[in-house]
């Protein structure tokens, strides 16, 4: 392989490389943008120029054939220029708007759905799941597939939202993407002590760092059967799996026990409101390969009352602070639980202080 | 009767036009308690510290609370006040009084101690300050006598205290001072014989204008609310804005859940989304009434910030009926009593003790079903102790 | 002494006894008030009965003497009755509104001020200091009178507030009143740690109580001498005065380096907004007696430029709310430094954590 | 070429209208490891659990990070993806491409590894998925030939990502693709050879809008903003009115600070008091412009729960020009560098350091003064830790 001429530190090609002539025209003198259809809009610089892009969904793992047909879209279409958006669609961009209707033909023949602009829903952030990673208390394309399978009309704009709705996915508590900041976010949950190998264990891990790793001090150094190892103490186990991630013995992946946890309310933008975190809905929903169901029909119901109720604007976690927890409880039909209540560090500061409440008439 | 003191300092404190403690001070200055405590106070003043020492265990026969012990760091130089403690007298709901009832409290004041008092103390006592040690008892077996007990200290109950309520007030939306008074007369023992973690303090506030302050500084507060509908007079809040009152500006845009529509005509309310928070109450107060299903929120775990930081109180109960005997709010009492009784580390109020375990193992304790209300939001980080009966119950509903 | 009945356990007399007639007789049947002019207002019941109320200013520490003026006015105006306010102020309650006039004559020409109600400024709450505590870092009636006589013309009406100014000072960091929760609150603070004595210490204390006494771990046990006794680890201590309080060899007061902070923004009513703690503006003052001027003129400077800046019914924090805290250090000139930043347990949760931020124009 | 699989529970995923990852699999299972892949995804379906063990370290030569290392616990059954390693490859700034770069990436992927993809990772990168322990070398080799070099993984600075920025987006305060490639390139030697306590992300956006998610997920958010005062045009306002937006509920009502008032002919915003969160922008996106003195708020801290629960960004410098060649960003993030390289510990990241140590202190090592803007409001608890030169410092100024 030594005919390529290896190099390191040349850090990525220059993005000027990949603009299209229009956008380097106009860089940094765009004037405004509409949104011509769901998955459709233009820019106009104040040169007047034109730029128009389609946005198309995919499953972010997309298989090189793929990406070549892609690739010969943006050829045929946009003079070879095509992007990716932070929250994997791709995004074609024409200059002719004549061209818009037969791109878009193509990519849905080709089984890609165009839409996930304004206020659709646009595709899932997610991470690997059984697909890749070790530590993934469920799969994350499986159920983000089955999910989005049935939000489909919102992506595609058959039905609408008040506002952006942004739905991730995690499989574990390291929360590969921003789960912990979505309007809604799926979550891989353990829910069991990990079990460990005291054989491997002395081999595979540094017991002092293995024990630093634990948030809530669960882990203690043991001897077991003459060797040095560890012990955890299951009750004060919450099941974060950081130690799994420091040491393979300790394994904390169960079929039965893995499940997954549903969070509404988190946001990102600055817009109106501040960024916030995803607070807990479902704490836990058992793994129900292949389809999941009881998560899309939980994502589903949260999805359809927010539609129905929320005014213009107004993000999931806006909507439930105009309205309250406890309506937002009663209305969804969820159990609020004592793992509702936070009981972790801060957790004094979640309480309610102030007797500022709405009641309901008595009979 | 004692020498003129010289007090430059303190004297500087008799100019002005707010009335002045030295000025009370000199009143009494004719004995010799007060006339010592002139001379300690300006000796602090010009050393800029308390000439005080630490209490030490001083009390009447049968009480563990009531009287606060001090001793000064110059016995010598002021003998008088060597010994200088204070005792807490229960005061009467919301401090009414009659000037024969003051009387019979200044004559027996006068009698065993100073002559100086405070009016109130902060947890609502009427203060007796500075008493030597043998005049305690003398001085409880006449006040017990014309009906006077004392409050609380030390880790016990501490005396409840309530604003004015229906007593004077338009708005109370439950009778704070027979509560008040109940709830003093039915844990006496629980007032006088210390045997808590520490100490634990009841405020009753009639609404959630909360006149007594009880939401940060009472470790149960009690707070008048309602279910129903506010009351609304249309007609009566034509006139407020008829006479100047910006119907929009000053009460629709401030509702903090903005549920207050107006019109120019009428004054609309959603009343689900009213969170009860007085504002326009207060500002139509003639237009405007709270609803008629009244009852009060029951907060726990407001204090100051010594161990790990000042708490407000948090919701516990939503809404309960406050009517006598006052079961429910007794009973609650008790659970809690008990289990921070067991559990609760020495000097540790129920508030910390509730953060240390965790709100919902306290419920599961106390035997009180978790409710969205009771936190500002549901928690937002994964760390969840899942219990081994984990199913149906954690799921969906 | 034994002509008296020793009782115990009888609690308070019964309030009623108390109430006055007008009182009993309209008790929870009030319809509404009016501020007839500052210090004074009147309650209408829905049976037409008006109640008039005096509120007189006073120092709380009170002489038997002066209580039984008051008892005097009672009688010549009240019928007897009186009572006082959650905030150490006199209320007189009467039903004849002509005699209103004479009776603030009367007060008055004793010394005290009517007023207090409404928007004024009431009563300082406020705590024992160098008359009755051992702990104090400051004396509190001393500061109190100091700053009340400059804050005069609010309490008696003379000027104006957009809504209720609640000021409260504590002698020290245990917090006797609700200055963790007032617009304004002056506390006591010390700067230095604890000397320890320890000749005294393994007499006066539990040294276990002791080390468990302090929020930091600064406390460790140490021999001292040959006898146990412990050390303060000062980087570690931030002067809470805890060890003192259950220790008296722990000696906290120290003339130099106790002084005065000034907090501002708490409020305790669930009106508009939620129940808040008050913040820090002013580290630390020095002790200055027997006047206090830098603190009484911080306070003033802070009561002024609130009056000229909130708008109607927007108390201290909703103030500082709406403007933001940069402009509120900005208005008063107060100082910005590291020890405004939490550094406590919860720290993290007052981070800014948002884009959301106000800008100057640069030049 | 290798004979099909059963794959019944996977096959129900290719149902349904959204695109299916099985289906992209399916595309490269005519070669080994998209085939084995198949079936051992098929067999976690079946188990509910993870098949894929801890990666151990591989990597590129003089490289420490951007290959993440996987290992399957069925070896045997499907030896095709026993090594299954991932690629991190740099992607160019706001994801932009041309065809012909893609038909690069996919015939280098082809040749080594899977044909499989993330398009993209969380954080950015190209994700090129499963590769065996031998094909990483010459993979690499082929990749920086023709101009790509790989992300970072470990306890390195990461990959930057960026918004769309100046290039499509009539919002950008600054240049994100700029900045992000120069940041890039500056610090090639910190992405490639982890040396820190553990990982630090930048993010770029260019508007508060914040469409790279910077202030949940990057250790040093830059999000875009401007000091002057917002650009509008009254007219256009006008249009959207008549157009059917209610300027006052859709716009006025829901400004953070109720700084914009509306009497039906002209749109005043008070633009001292208003805090550059982009609502009114964003509704009225014709008519209204940020300001033209533009630039970058900075923010550090924010991460994923583990340890200490998860944090946003928080406020660093309040407003920083984003002129080329960023000397400003570079030396702030040099001193935090340095401070939290030497006293951060292992597996600690910026945002929980600055936790541990204060802010107040933090400020002081990396040697920046503390303003206001950079807390929600100032402390509550009165435990301060005052140094010794304690006077005129902390006082009144
Ligand atoms: C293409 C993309 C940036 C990129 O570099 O890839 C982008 C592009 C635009 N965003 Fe965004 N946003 C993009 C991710 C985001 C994200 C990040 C995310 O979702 O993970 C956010 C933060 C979301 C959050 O708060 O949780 C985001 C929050 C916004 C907002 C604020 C929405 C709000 O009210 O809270 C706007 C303003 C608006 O839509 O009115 C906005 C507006 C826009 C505009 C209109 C900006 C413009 O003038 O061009 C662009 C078209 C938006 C559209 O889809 O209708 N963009 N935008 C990203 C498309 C993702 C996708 O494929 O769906
Ligand atoms: C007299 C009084 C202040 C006053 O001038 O009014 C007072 C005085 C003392 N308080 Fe207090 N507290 C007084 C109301 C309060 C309040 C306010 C309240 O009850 O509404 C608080 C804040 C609310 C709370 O309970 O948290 C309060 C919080 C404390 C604390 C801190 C408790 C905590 O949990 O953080 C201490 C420290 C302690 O208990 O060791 C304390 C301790 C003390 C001691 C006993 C000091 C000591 O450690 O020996 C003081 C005796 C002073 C003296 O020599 O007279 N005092 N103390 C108040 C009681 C009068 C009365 O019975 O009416
Ligand atoms: C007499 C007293 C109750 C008692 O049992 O002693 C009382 C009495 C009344 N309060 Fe109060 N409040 C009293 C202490 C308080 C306190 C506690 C405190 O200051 O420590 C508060 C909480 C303060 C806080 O939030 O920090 C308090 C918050 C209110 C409010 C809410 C104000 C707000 O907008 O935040 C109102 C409503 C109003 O004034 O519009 C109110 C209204 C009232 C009314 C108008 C109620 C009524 O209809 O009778 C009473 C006359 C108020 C006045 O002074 O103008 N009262 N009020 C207390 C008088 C104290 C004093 O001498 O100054
Ligand atoms: C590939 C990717 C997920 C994806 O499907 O896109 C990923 C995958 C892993 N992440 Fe991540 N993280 C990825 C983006 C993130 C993000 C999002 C971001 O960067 O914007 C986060 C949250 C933000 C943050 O940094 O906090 C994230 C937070 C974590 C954490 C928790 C870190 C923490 O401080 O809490 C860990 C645990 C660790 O570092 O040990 C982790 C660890 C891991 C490991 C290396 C698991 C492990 O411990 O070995 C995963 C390897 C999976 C695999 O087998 O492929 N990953 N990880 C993302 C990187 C792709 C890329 O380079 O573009
Ligand atoms: S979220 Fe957890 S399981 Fe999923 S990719 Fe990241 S580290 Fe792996
Ligand atoms: S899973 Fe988390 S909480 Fe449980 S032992 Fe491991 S590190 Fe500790
Ligand atoms: S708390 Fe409410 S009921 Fe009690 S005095 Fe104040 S306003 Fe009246
Ligand atoms: S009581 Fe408060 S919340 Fe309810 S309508 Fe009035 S202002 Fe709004
Ligand atoms: S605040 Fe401190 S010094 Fe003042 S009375 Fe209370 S305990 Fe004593
Ligand atoms: S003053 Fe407070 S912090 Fe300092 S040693 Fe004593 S208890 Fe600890
Ligand atoms: S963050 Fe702002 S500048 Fe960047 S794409 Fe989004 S809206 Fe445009
Ligand atoms: S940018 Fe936000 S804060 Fe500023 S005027 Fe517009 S809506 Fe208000």
């Amino acid at each position: 392989m030594t005919e390529f001429q290896r190099q390191t530190d040349i850090g990525p090609p220059h993005y000027e490389r990949f603009l299209p002539p229009i956008v380097k025209k106009n860089y940094g003198a765009w004037d405004h943008h509409e949104l011509l259809r769901p998955g459709v809009m233009v820019h106009v610089a104040a040169s007047g120029d034109r730029l128009y892009t389609v946005r198309v969904g995919t499953p972010r793992l997309l298989a090189v054939t793929t990406i070549r047909q892609f690739a010969d879209l943006a050829d045929a279409y946009c003079d070879g220029y095509l992007r990716w958006t932070s929250r994997n669609n791709v995004e074609f961009l024409l200059t002719d708007p004549a061209k818009i209707d037969p791109l878009i033909r193509d990519v849905q023949a080709l089984g890609y759905p165009v839409g996930g602009t304004g206020n659709q829903i646009s595709s899932i952030v997610h991470t690997q799941g059984w697909v890749h990673c070790h530590s993934s208390a469920s799969d994350a394309s499986g159920v983000v597939k089955s999910v989005m399978d049935r939000l489909f009309p919102y992506f595609t704009g058959s039905k609408s939202l008040p506002s952006k709705l942004r739905v991730a996915y995690a499989c574990c508590l390291n929360m590969c993407g921003a789960v912990h900041c979505s309007d809604i976010a799926i979550l891989g949950v353990h829910t069991k002590a990990p079990v460990i190998s005291h054989s491997d264990l002395p081999k595979m891990c540094e017991i002092p760092t293995l024990i630093a790793s634990c948030p809530t001090g669960a882990i203690r150094p043991a001897t077991v059967n003459g060797k040095p190892s560890v012990e955890i103490e299951a009750g004060q186990c919450m099941y974060c799996g950081n130690c799994y991630t420091v040491c393979p013995a300790c394994r904390i992946n169960n079929p039965e026990s893995d499940g997954l946890s549903i969070w509404v309310g988190g946001k990102v933008s600055n817009a109106r409101t501040t960024p916030q975190f995803s607070k807990l809905v479902v704490p836990f929903m058992p793994n129900n390969p292949p389809r999941w169901p009881e998560v899309v029909d939980a994502v589903e119901r949260i999805v359809t009352i927010y539609a129905g109720n929320a005014r213009k604007h107004e993000r999931m976690g806006e909507w439930i602070n105009r309205i309250g927890w406890p309506r937002f409880f009663k209305l969804t039909g969820f159990e609020f639980t004592k793992y509702h209540i936070d009981d972790f560090r801060h957790a004094g500061e979640t309480y309610n202080r102030t007797a500022q409440l709405r009641h309901e008439r008595g009979s | 009767m004692t020498k003129e003191r010289k007090t430059p300092l303190l004297d500087e404190l008799e100019q002005g036009p707010w009335p002045s403690f030295v000025t009370e001070i000199k009143k009494e200055a004719d004995r010799p308690m007060a006339h010592d405590l002139l001379g300690i106070l300006e000796r602090s003043y010009a050393d800029r510290v308390s000439h005080w020492k630490h209490g030490g265990l001083v009390g009447v026969m049968g009480y563990g609370g009531g009287v606060i012990g001090r001793y000064s760091d110059l016995p010598e130089e002021f003998p008088a006040v060597k010994e200088f403690h204070t005792f807490r007298v229960n005061q009467p709901s919301a401090w009414f009084y009659t000037s024969d009832a003051l009387r019979t409290l200044c004559d027996i004041w006068e009698k065993h101690g100073s002559g100086l008092t405070n009016m109130h103390g902060s947890t609502g006592d009427i203060i007796f300050l500075g008493s030597s040690s043998a005049a305690l008892e003398p001085c409880f077996a006449e006040l017990s006598h014309h009906g006077w007990d004392l409050g609380g200290s030390g880790s016990n109950m501490r005396t409840p205290s309530c604003c004015v309520g229906p007593a004077r007030c338009e708005w109370a939306c439950y009778d704070t001072l027979a509560a008040c008074y109940d709830i003093t007369q039915a844990f006496q023992d629980e007032l006088h014989r210390p045997f808590f973690p520490y100490k634990y303090k009841f405020k009753f506030a009639g609404c959630p204008n909360d006149c007594v302050a009880s939401i940060a500084r009472s470790d149960c507060s009690i707070i008048g609310t309602w279910r129903d509908d506010i009351q609304v007079d249309q007609a009566k809040v034509g006139e407020y804005a008829r006479s100047g009152t910006d119907i929009q500006s000053e009460v629709c845009n401030l509702c903090p859940t903005r549920c207050m529509s107006w019109d120019g005509r009428e004054l609309a309310i959603d009343n689900s989304n009213c969170v009860r928070c007085m504002h326009c109450i207060n500002v139509l107060a003639k237009a405007l009434k709270p609803g008629k299903q009244r009852g009060a929120t029951i907060l726990v775990g407001s204090k100051a910030p010594i161990i790990g930081g000042a708490l407000l109180s948090s919701v516990l109960v939503p809404f309960l009926e406050m009517k006598p005997p006052y079961d429910d709010l007794k009973e609650l009492t008790a659970a809690i009593w008990e289990l921070w009784g067991e559990h609760g580390k020495n000097r540790e109020r129920v508030g910390e003790f509730i953060q240390r375990v965790g709100l919902g193992n306290f419920l599961d304790g106390i035997g009180l079903d978790p409710v969205p209300e009771m936190v500002m939001h549901p928690r937002t980080n994964p760390y969840i102790f899942f219990e081994d009966e984990l199913d149906d119950d954690a799921g969906n509903a």
